[in-house]
């Protein structure tokens, strides 16, 4: 969204924006999914933020994005459009996948936005795939691809790892270790609970950043992407954060005590650099509540364009399972 | 523990001494049975994601870690073919894993090893290495979680030689399936449909064991037969309920265990109605529903008053948006108005 | 490029000039068609095990390396998940990959990736994201290559919408269809059965692109129609020569195309023969014989003489042993029983 | 087969007796093939002989063995009777599996020999379930699994490796580097072609063996299977060693050229350990001869028994789907 140099001022605050549209987009789905407005598995971002928007700042337009079902974030830090994305939620003719994606399945080819993939790992190799081609058509671009801890023990990693690392492939590999995967804690999932170290061991450079800090995101991103950029190969960034939420929806929390989750609490990514732009004159409490209110705003008119926007009609119900026309 | 019955099928024990009914979800059923088996044989321990902190995925297992400890309710990363491999290990080394795959569209995953080890070992050894094996995972669509986690495919699992695929439709079934899976000295695959969990009834409070190797009459009926299991049983009740409103008796059959099928359970009630409707939530292509139907003219076509009919799955990778998915789906009112077209 | 034919398919280039018959393999005929491929358009290339360096498992990629360099003649680690998923991803940026999976038996290591991303993108994606993938693998038992080495799952992921599937039983199909599958927008399986590879005979020179949406009458009959497909067809061909023998004129249909599937072309047929035998090598049991068989039924019920039949893999992983492999396979002989008991 | 200390000569003979015996078996099958006798996929293991052998020595007879298709060696040094293993591969009743094997899937449940699994990297996690098995229950015994240089690259290996490592469970994963997997060079297939790093960044002791050396193999081995039995949790050996032969009996082997078969053949571990105990005087030329015509007369004699023994019936096809009775 944001493309100016990591120092100044304005750049920080549109930093601090897009973390705090993300934050009021998840915290709004988590009402409209208690109030039974959208509905199947949605998994919020809330407390991650700064991973989707410091590593944004190293992509360009024209890089690709490839990530998960805890998307929602990835998707409008990449500019999916807010009302698409509501429509999305809701299931609508104008959501970013016509409806049939929902919350797990963001897509926006235009952006070389790649979803939105609910099978853990799954996303890996059509990443490498991506930079496969970039690779093969001389295109001098970036794939981003988004994944959590616990993708790491998956097979498909393994194998996703060694294929971008032999082949040197620019793909730069975004872990967001929140810690678990579900109720799965890290050093309950991988024997090796140092993620940038069992990718160091595929050969490729890796090393873990402070995700809750998103100008240090920022840094290490685009130091990163620059190297995979210029024929570097990939490249794996760590990135440790916290989800403040449930899993998704539905979840008990039995596997993390409440203190655990308030010490991440008190490093929300939002505070933090709130606090510190604020302790550097930089923004005032006035300025945030403008920008709370601005969001919020737009938040309200996409609830309402989505409430009231089309659904698909049920006639076309097999359409897109192959190309028009093709079968 | 292979015995069972066609009609309004009962577990053993209830037939001996019918105790106090009690109030029971599907889901308390299944925890029921695998809680039973946790304690009846030292073998048994469950394995899967989440099944132990988190409590299950959907809460299953809940209160089970706490009391059967972590060794036996043990939690694995994510490394599908790895723990249902692992799995199949255990069970060769004298273990009775039972192995929770979360759902049926991550077994993908792990199918190399279910097909080409669990299903294949005893044969290809010359019966020497068997795989006492029970895998279960949740299947199917209709709770909006779109293309990926919404495939019906135990009809699919069914094709494998050397592999049983149950599908418990009912309490009784889930409560009463695992022990007699366990028991069996094959890999034996249970699909709870997601749909079912929060189903609620009566169970008999010493509700056991039930058979797995015959279908059940649901519904019993003389005009048409309406086929179905797992979570779209309860669908072709409803038509059944319907039709019943027009003058149509509908039997319905509960198939029970997908593989292999009851074939005589089929044949029997077709030859009594002469009409039949598959209810199906699979894919239509290649369903399950396809395989009933051929055989029922394989054993049956001079029985016939009309052609089979396939009430399926729709052929789409399962949409999120409600009124599509909905669309996408088996219906009662589709499941009848195929059997008033076949009646007719 | 989608127009086709139900009977004698033959060729576009064909019939624009006949050319002079050349003598060439199956093997040939499909390398024919993977060259034709990398030198029409420079975003095809063929990546996979052993396809370059090795010369291919089967042989059908010997020299391409030295024609068209690693870079698109492209060796993989042993890792079906991963490239076939970077196939998937490869297409949506842009490349038309045809990713060689050995063989159908490892396929299982990637189905997550085929049903759950080639299959399933386009639609989750509301139509934005397409992937042109050609995937390639050698199918079939009947070598003795044992239990995990003989699947025929061809018809097994004719059940996966969002799939097109495949299945070359002549020479023109092994030498027509790639290019077909190329220019397709949707992800196409192509199997190869692996006795076909040594099959010899002719074509013509300037032999080129056929049409995939048509099944073809191989052998035209009017008593009994054998459907068939794959490396099944020469066994129902050869059903069809025993039973002109004795008087009976069969109809031998090859599919082509296992999904979708040519109903039309089906039947056609049996509207006119009455009676149907259908013969594939995949188990019993959830077959794409079951398939076509609940459509027979469904669509030609009053037009049947006699119930269908299928004579179909036997329900068994696939033993070493060359008499029990043989007794497990569909036979010419077997084949010809069946069209005699459903004549008779 | 043999449990003796490694120094003395007695015990050096058996070892060279043992890969002889492999050797012979293996030309042999190399011979019946050609001929039509046995079918299939028939993979030989010629040149590899010191793996199979030297980690038999740390094995006990309740120790459990998983092996892949190149498995006669592993299968003969475990114990199954010659006859039974070659009439295995003539598919008759008389074979180790029944004649529904074949020369890849030898089995000898009572041996806790399980197979012979011809997916590439599909037994291993069999050997992390038997050893879970074991340890559950409170045995103390080691799984061997044996795999190649190729099967490291597939998910499972990765899946496996964490597994076993994250529980600590009794395995012994034998690596065969034989450099090749088919026609692929080992630097082609990983980025990390330095295996025995792979397997350490799972956290597991792992290290490199000349796997041309008999001694060194059994040294290795002896170490680490008494590792893992006294609960040390997993362990691997990376085996360097080299196949003769061709990858299964049809391969042009363009991928390698004949120079460098050339270079390996000249460590052969039998002629290895053949000139060692000679120049030691611990051998005479006129052993080694009755050694071989031993082995060649057992081998006529299993030859002659699998042609003449009878196959199963076809009726009973379907057997052995299902237990019996059980369906
Ligand atoms: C292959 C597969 N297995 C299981 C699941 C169920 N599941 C969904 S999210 C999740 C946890 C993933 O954890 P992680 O990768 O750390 O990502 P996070 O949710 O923490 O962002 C699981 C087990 C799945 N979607 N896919
Ligand atoms: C999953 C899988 N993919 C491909 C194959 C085909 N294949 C059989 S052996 C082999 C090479 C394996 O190499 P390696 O692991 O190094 O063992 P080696 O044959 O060298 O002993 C391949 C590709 C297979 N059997 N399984
Ligand atoms: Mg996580
Ligand atoms: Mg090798």
């Amino acid at each position: 969204m944001t493309r100016s140099g990591t120092g100044d001022a304005a750049h920080q605050l549109d930093l601090l924006r897009d973390m705090m549209a993300i934050r009021q987009f998840e915290e709004r789905c988590a009402e409209l999914y208690s109030a039974g407005e959208i509905r199947g598995f949605v998994h919020l971002y809330s407390g991650e933020e700064a991973v989707a928007v410091g590593v944004s700042q190293a992509l360009t337009a024209d890089d690709s994005v490839v990530s998960t079902y805890r998307e929602h974030g990835h998707a409008l830090v990449r500019g999916l459009p807010l009302d698409a994305v509501m429509a999305e939620m809701y299931g609508k003719a104008t959501g970013c996948s016509g409806g049939r994606g929902g919350s797990m399945h963001l897509f926006d080819a235009g952006r070389r936005f790649y979803g939105g993939n609910a099978i853990v790992g799954g996303g890996l190799p059509l990443a490498v795939g991506l930079a496969l081609a970039d690779k093969m058509r001389g295109i001098s671009r970036v794939t981003a691809c988004f994944f959590g801890d616990g993708a790491v023990a998956e097979g498909e990693f393994h194998e996703s790892m060694n294929l971008a690392a032999l082949w040197n492939l620019p793909v730069l590999f975004c872990c967001e270790n929140n810690r678990y995967a579900m109720g799965t804690a890290l050093e309950r999932s991988h024997s090796q609970p140092n993620l940038a170290l069992r990718a160091a061991s595929y050969g490729m450079p890796a090393w873990p950043v402070d995700g809750m800090d998103v100008l240090a995101v920022e840094r290490s991103a685009g130091l990163a992407a620059e190297a995979v950029r210029s024929g570097g190969g990939p490249h794996f960034l760590e990135l440790r954060t916290y989800r403040f939420r449930a899993h998704s929806m539905y979840d008990p929390e039995l596997y993390r005590d409440k203190a655990e989750v308030e010490r991440w609490r008190e490093r929300d990514p939002i505070t933090a650099l709130a606090d510190r732009m604020r302790a550097d004159g930089e923004v005032s409490d006035a300025q945030i509540t403008v920008i709370e209110a601005e969001l919020t705003a737009a938040l309200d008119a996409a609830v309402a364009a989505a409430r009231d926007a089309p659904v698909e009609p049920v006639e076309s119900l097999t359409s897109n399972v192959y190309a028009p026309g093709a079968v | 523990m292979t015995s069972g019955q066609t009609r309004q099928h009962r577990p053993r024990a209830a037939r001996k001494r019918p105790a106090e009914p009690v109030t029971i979800t599907y889901r308390e059923a299944m925890r029921a049975a695998i809680r039973e088996a946790l304690q009846r044989d030292d073998r048994v321990f469950l394995m899967g994601e989440d099944v132990g902190r988190y409590g299950g995925c959907f809460a299953v297992s809940l209160g089970l870690l706490e009391e059967f400890g972590p060794e036996r309710i043990r939690d694995t990363p994510l490394s599908e073919s790895a723990f249902v491999g692992a799995g199949i290990g255990a069970a060769m080394g004298g273990m009775r894993p039972i192995v929770e795959i979360m759902t049926v569209n991550f077994s993908l995953l792990a199918l190399d090893q279910i097909m080409n080890n669990a299903a294949t070992l005893r044969h290809m050894s010359g019966g020497q290495v068997g795989v006492p094996l029970v895998i279960r995972m949740t299947t199917g669509a209709g709770r909006q979680l779109a293309a990926q986690h919404s495939h019906s495919l135990e009809g699919w699992f069914a094709h494998i030689p050397g592999l049983k695929i149950l599908a418990p439709a009912t309490l009784e079934d889930a409560r009463g399936m695992l022990w007699t899976a366990l028991a069996d000295p094959d890999p034996v695959l249970i699909f709870e449909h997601g749909s079912l969990y929060n189903v609620s009834g009566t169970l008999p409070a010493d509700a056991g064991p039930v058979g797995i190797d015959r279908a059940a009459i649901r519904r019993p009926g003389r005009d048409v037969t309406l086929i179905s299991y797992g979570g779209t049983l309860g669908k072709a009740l409803a038509a059944a309920d319907r039709l019943a409103g027009d003058g149509i008796e509908a039997e319905v059959i509960d198939l029970r265990t997908l593989r292999p099928l009851d074939d005589a359970a089929i044949i029997d009630s077709v030859s009594r109605t002469h009409r039949v409707v598959l209810a199906d939530e699979g894919w239509r292509s290649g369903s399950l529903a396809a395989e009933v139907s051929a055989r029922i003219t394989e054993q049956a076509f001079y029985q016939l008053d009309a052609p089979v009919q396939r009430v399926c799955g729709a052929e789409v990778p399962i949409p999120y948006a409600r009124h599509l998915e909905q669309a996408a789906l088996p219906q009662p009112e589709t499941i009848a108005a195929a059997a008033r077209a076949v009646v007719g």
